[in-house]
């Protein structure tokens, strides 16, 4: 089948910065993300587990955003004035797409 | 001091307590019980939404008090201030930065609902019914302690600081919604409203604090055991003189105010109790740089259980004395 | 009329509508109150669970009723009829695309049954128990309006339309598969069934229905303030004239049945409330071409919360003067 | 026999049972009724909760008995007995690996909780309370089988085996800690704490238990549509033989502990049943190449719904014969 | 360690088709795929999020397949079916796998 | 904006078992990892889903690392003590990332 070159940003960020995020993403032209949940992790702020948690500030998701690769500067450089003073990982892969018209 | 004591040993071996220490004991012990996170979150929902109905129906059911604006009022300052007083504690007493005194300050100031809600436990329990209106001064402290905490950085070390969406993610958290909510609806419906779910929100209220407990104490337990290390001596001490420093503030406040013993006994924790749920979401978001494992160790892993354990019982003995006979 | 307002009075400043006005206004508020996805499905499940067990308890308690299969006849043709009628309108009024108009007309023939309980605890608290059975009525109206739908659109666009897996999803989907359940156990086990779990379904029910509104209300605001502009005039007008339509159709048939006036006032809730669960779901199955946006926001934040409001104690009003003394 | 077929009747169409086979049904019927996971393990952390405190709370109205400490032991020493029989049984009757049929035996020492606390209830509503203690009997009852079914296989076979991490995640699973600590809890505050929080545990109990049963069966249902295939002629039959040799060896040992009606028909019920929580986690550790659907599916699917039906009518039968009058 | 390429496919789509879409792979010789659940995400039909539904319809998940390259023509083929006239987003990557033996 | 390579290695495994792998991740050096939940699937050993157990003993999670190319030997060679006798899949992909400094 056809399909068309895209890249694949995954942002893993605290839940409390969901918000800000996807509308600076918006702001970038960014037509389409999902949000995934994550259950745990560790970094170099320590360990953490969703279910060890009281607080509203803690547990973090993944917002993956595929879109056409002339996007991506203008993404990641709205990106990183959310990222850059919170913790959180950024990555960037290369993938296919089907329907190339709806990013 | 012997009724303190025989007030504290009683408290300690209520369900309550006990199950707090089993959730300690537990995570120490590292059992793998855990709450699912959706039970967790649904045990507070019912528990705000019964506090904050009890308060308004109880609020109608003794006419409207005078105080209860002045109340808000010496609330609101008290929220404001005491972050003041705890961060110059801080600086005295610990090592902590700027940042993560002035974070850790902000939780001082606002305050733990939990803690409230067992403080009107034991009161109930012991006949000193506190004035239903004391759930709206609960919510009412919970922000303004926020922006004195901001305040206290942006005069020295920047932070991304208060826009307007952390504004409104502040006053309409979701805890303070429901709160207030259901204390208008409880005043709105009065005592025919309350009779009509007084089965859902009174008979079983101990038994899922009780389990609420459980869990608090897993969280606060496993707390303990990953962040412990990030307290040192001055910082674990400050956990402990900080709510009676509250309570003082609280029981002079409440005397002048002439609250009913229950009503001292409770602005008395309010004022002792830390937050561990609005102010450290909106820690995360304006200040980023502050140290979470401290903040969050210190209100639930120290704060937390010493009103409960020891804190509650003294405050309740302390505001009979002054306020009682 | 005066009969009415005081009746639509007394119903606003109830605690179950008050929570789901709560809901509504933290939602507009754009508060970050929500309830976890579990617990909400854990809430609907202790709804049905109940509501069905005390509906089938009522049948063996009251006999079985000759009633019972010509009631459960209407309600299947009643679900089946309303979606032409709907359709029509919605030709008329609006300039929706058939797809879509084939979907909303989907939704009015099915029922909500959250409206169900809200109209069966208004009328059990004003001492007019409708008939045990109607518990079974509203579970055979939920799937006939969808075949319906799918009907109307094959006989124009095509769709993807019904198959044997769609078919049997929405048959025993779980919300039908519970309420019959129960319903069925409740009718076994009787008096003694309900004796043994009535401190668990009937004492605390009104207050999870409060948290369940609250939640309803959150749902529908958000959905309002999202998806509003989906919404044009014609459609916004439908939302409220469609239900009144469905509600003159339930009372007719309701008094030709000869049910009491609970009965009466319940069918015509079921006939005037929209599905916005079992409907939506098999639409986007089948119909994957029409917008969740429009059925969804006007059945949840249109229909719903007319029916809860305003619908509600106008049905009770008018089936207490037709089919009273 | 003719009591216990009376007793069976009556069993079987209590709602507890009804429900049950409700789920049953409903998976096999493929309807998409599911409870979410957290909604589930919240339902059994009510259970657990509940059972150890009422059992610790009976344990000092009625006197610390003699027979706790004896009742323990020989808990403990049938636990880690049973996998033996079990794993020769099913050597002789199936033709399961060595690996299977350890892992299975070892569920067989262990127990089901939910089916004590059908049992209990069901002796509750017939004026057999049974001792308090056997909550602790149960809880005590979990772990030593895990032990044995791993030293039948280290001795053929070597498996990844023991390591300390395991052995302390069975000893302290949550499901052990939270019954003991109930049970510790309610002991410590016997009848006083257990009238502060009896209308949360009490009350509603066995309306949970329903819809636990709901679920249960809907997860057993599933497991046997998917897996019923894993378990040819001879395993099927060994689940529904194994109990019967298991209640007869509790009979025994029951009888001989001088337990009354109730406590030995709970004993019968503890050697009867399987684990389908605990032991099946610590086999995935340390048996990884053993076939879950096997031992689920046959402890799950065959021998919880085989207690539930048949087994506890005819355990509480038979102790009333051979302990009562 | 010894790795070996493979083809990792990505489907975001409505819950309710999830069924269908995994009996189709089953049916197109996908040997294994794994399920995540998708919590909110925002795409040419408007934004959405998990704990704003009261609808069985509404909710979306990720299905990943790990498959051997050769298969994914036939994968894509299969899975368009489901995904041409629903909303839902597919994307393909390449990747290396441990035991390709399970593949 | 500057990004670095990186591998992000998948390891989609049972959840009984997380706890062991997150000890020999960290004991191979690694310094970051996040847990996903997983909702079911579909391998050798059949079909699962979340909503259908009761047992501790089931589910499955994803433990995603982003690793620096050269540590990723040393990574999966730990993580294949643990995988080798439990059923799960391993997946490899190259990625980009901002932050290098991370990892
Ligand atoms: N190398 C990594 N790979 C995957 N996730 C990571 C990595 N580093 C950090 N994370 C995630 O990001 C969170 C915050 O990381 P950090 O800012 O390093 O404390 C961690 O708790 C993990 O969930
Ligand atoms: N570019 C994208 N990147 C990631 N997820 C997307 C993207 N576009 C759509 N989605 C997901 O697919 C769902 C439906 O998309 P759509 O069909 O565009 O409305 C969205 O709600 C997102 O969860
Ligand atoms: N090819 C695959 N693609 C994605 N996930 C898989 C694949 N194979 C197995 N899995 C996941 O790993 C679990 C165990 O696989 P298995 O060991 O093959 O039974 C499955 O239930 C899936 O969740
Ligand atoms: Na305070
Ligand atoms: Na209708
Ligand atoms: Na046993």
């Amino acid at each position: 089948m056809q399909t068309h070159k895209a890249k694949r940003v995954v942002i893993t960020i605290e839940a409390i910065m969901q918000k800000r995020l996807t509308d600076i993403l918006e702001g970038a032209g960014v037509t389409g993300y999902s949000i995934l949940p994550v259950l745990g992790g560790s970094g170099r702020s320590g360990a953490w587990s969703r279910e060890g948690q009281v607080s509203r500030a803690s547990g973090m998701v993944q917002v993956i955003c595929i879109i056409k690769p002339e996007r991506l500067d203008g993404l990641l450089e709205a990106v990183f004035k959310v990222v850059d003073k919170h913790i959180g990982v950024v990555t960037i892969a290369d993938v296919e797409v089907l329907r190339a018209e709806r990013f | 001091m012997g009724e303190i004591l025989a007030l504290a040993a009683d408290n300690l071996l209520s369900p309550l307590i006990l199950f707090f220490v089993l959730g300690l004991a537990a995570a120490f012990a590292r059992s793998d019980l855990t709450f699912p996170e959706a039970a967790a979150k649904a045990m507070s929902i019912y528990l705000l939404f019964a506090i904050g109905f009890k308060g308004g129906a109880s609020v109608v059911a003794h006419g409207i008090d005078g105080g209860l604006i002045l109340s808000l009022l010496a609330g609101a300052l008290l929220s404001a201030l005491i972050p003041f007083i705890a961060y110059a504690l801080l600086r005295v007493m610990t090592n902590l930065s700027t940042i993560d005194a002035a974070a850790v300050a902000g939780h001082y100031g606002s305050i733990s609902i939990v803690t409230f809600v067992a403080c009107s436990t034991a009161l109930t329990g012991r006949g000193l019914d506190p004035e239903g209106y004391m759930v709206a001064v609960a919510a009412i402290m919970e922000a303004p302690a926020i922006l004195s905490a901001l305040w206290l950085v942006s005069r020295r070390a920047g932070g991304s600081g208060m826009d307007g969406d952390l504004l409104r993610e502040i006053l309409l958290n979701g805890s303070i919604v429901l709160l207030i909510g259901s204390f208008l609806i409880g005043g709105i419906t009065g005592d025919e409203g309350l009779e009509k779910i007084a089965s859902f929100i009174v008979a079983p209220f101990q038994g899922v604090l009780c389990l609420f407990l459980l869990d608090m104490g897993l969280v606060a337990g496993r707390g303990l055991r990953e962040s412990g290390k990030y307290l040192n001596r001055g910082v674990f001490i400050f956990g402990m003189i900080m709510p009676l420093v509250g309570a003082i503030l609280g029981l002079v406040i409440g005397l002048l105010l002439g609250l009913s013993v229950g009503g001292v006994a409770l602005f008395m924790t309010l004022c002792a109790s830390a937050s561990y749920i609005a102010v450290p979401a909106a820690m995360r978001v304006a200040l980023p740089e502050a140290n979470p494992s401290i903040y969050l160790t210190l209100s639930l892993g120290i704060t937390f259980p010493f009103n409960l354990t020891i804190g509650i019982p003294t405050y309740i003995a302390v505001a009979s004395i002054f306020a009682g006979g």
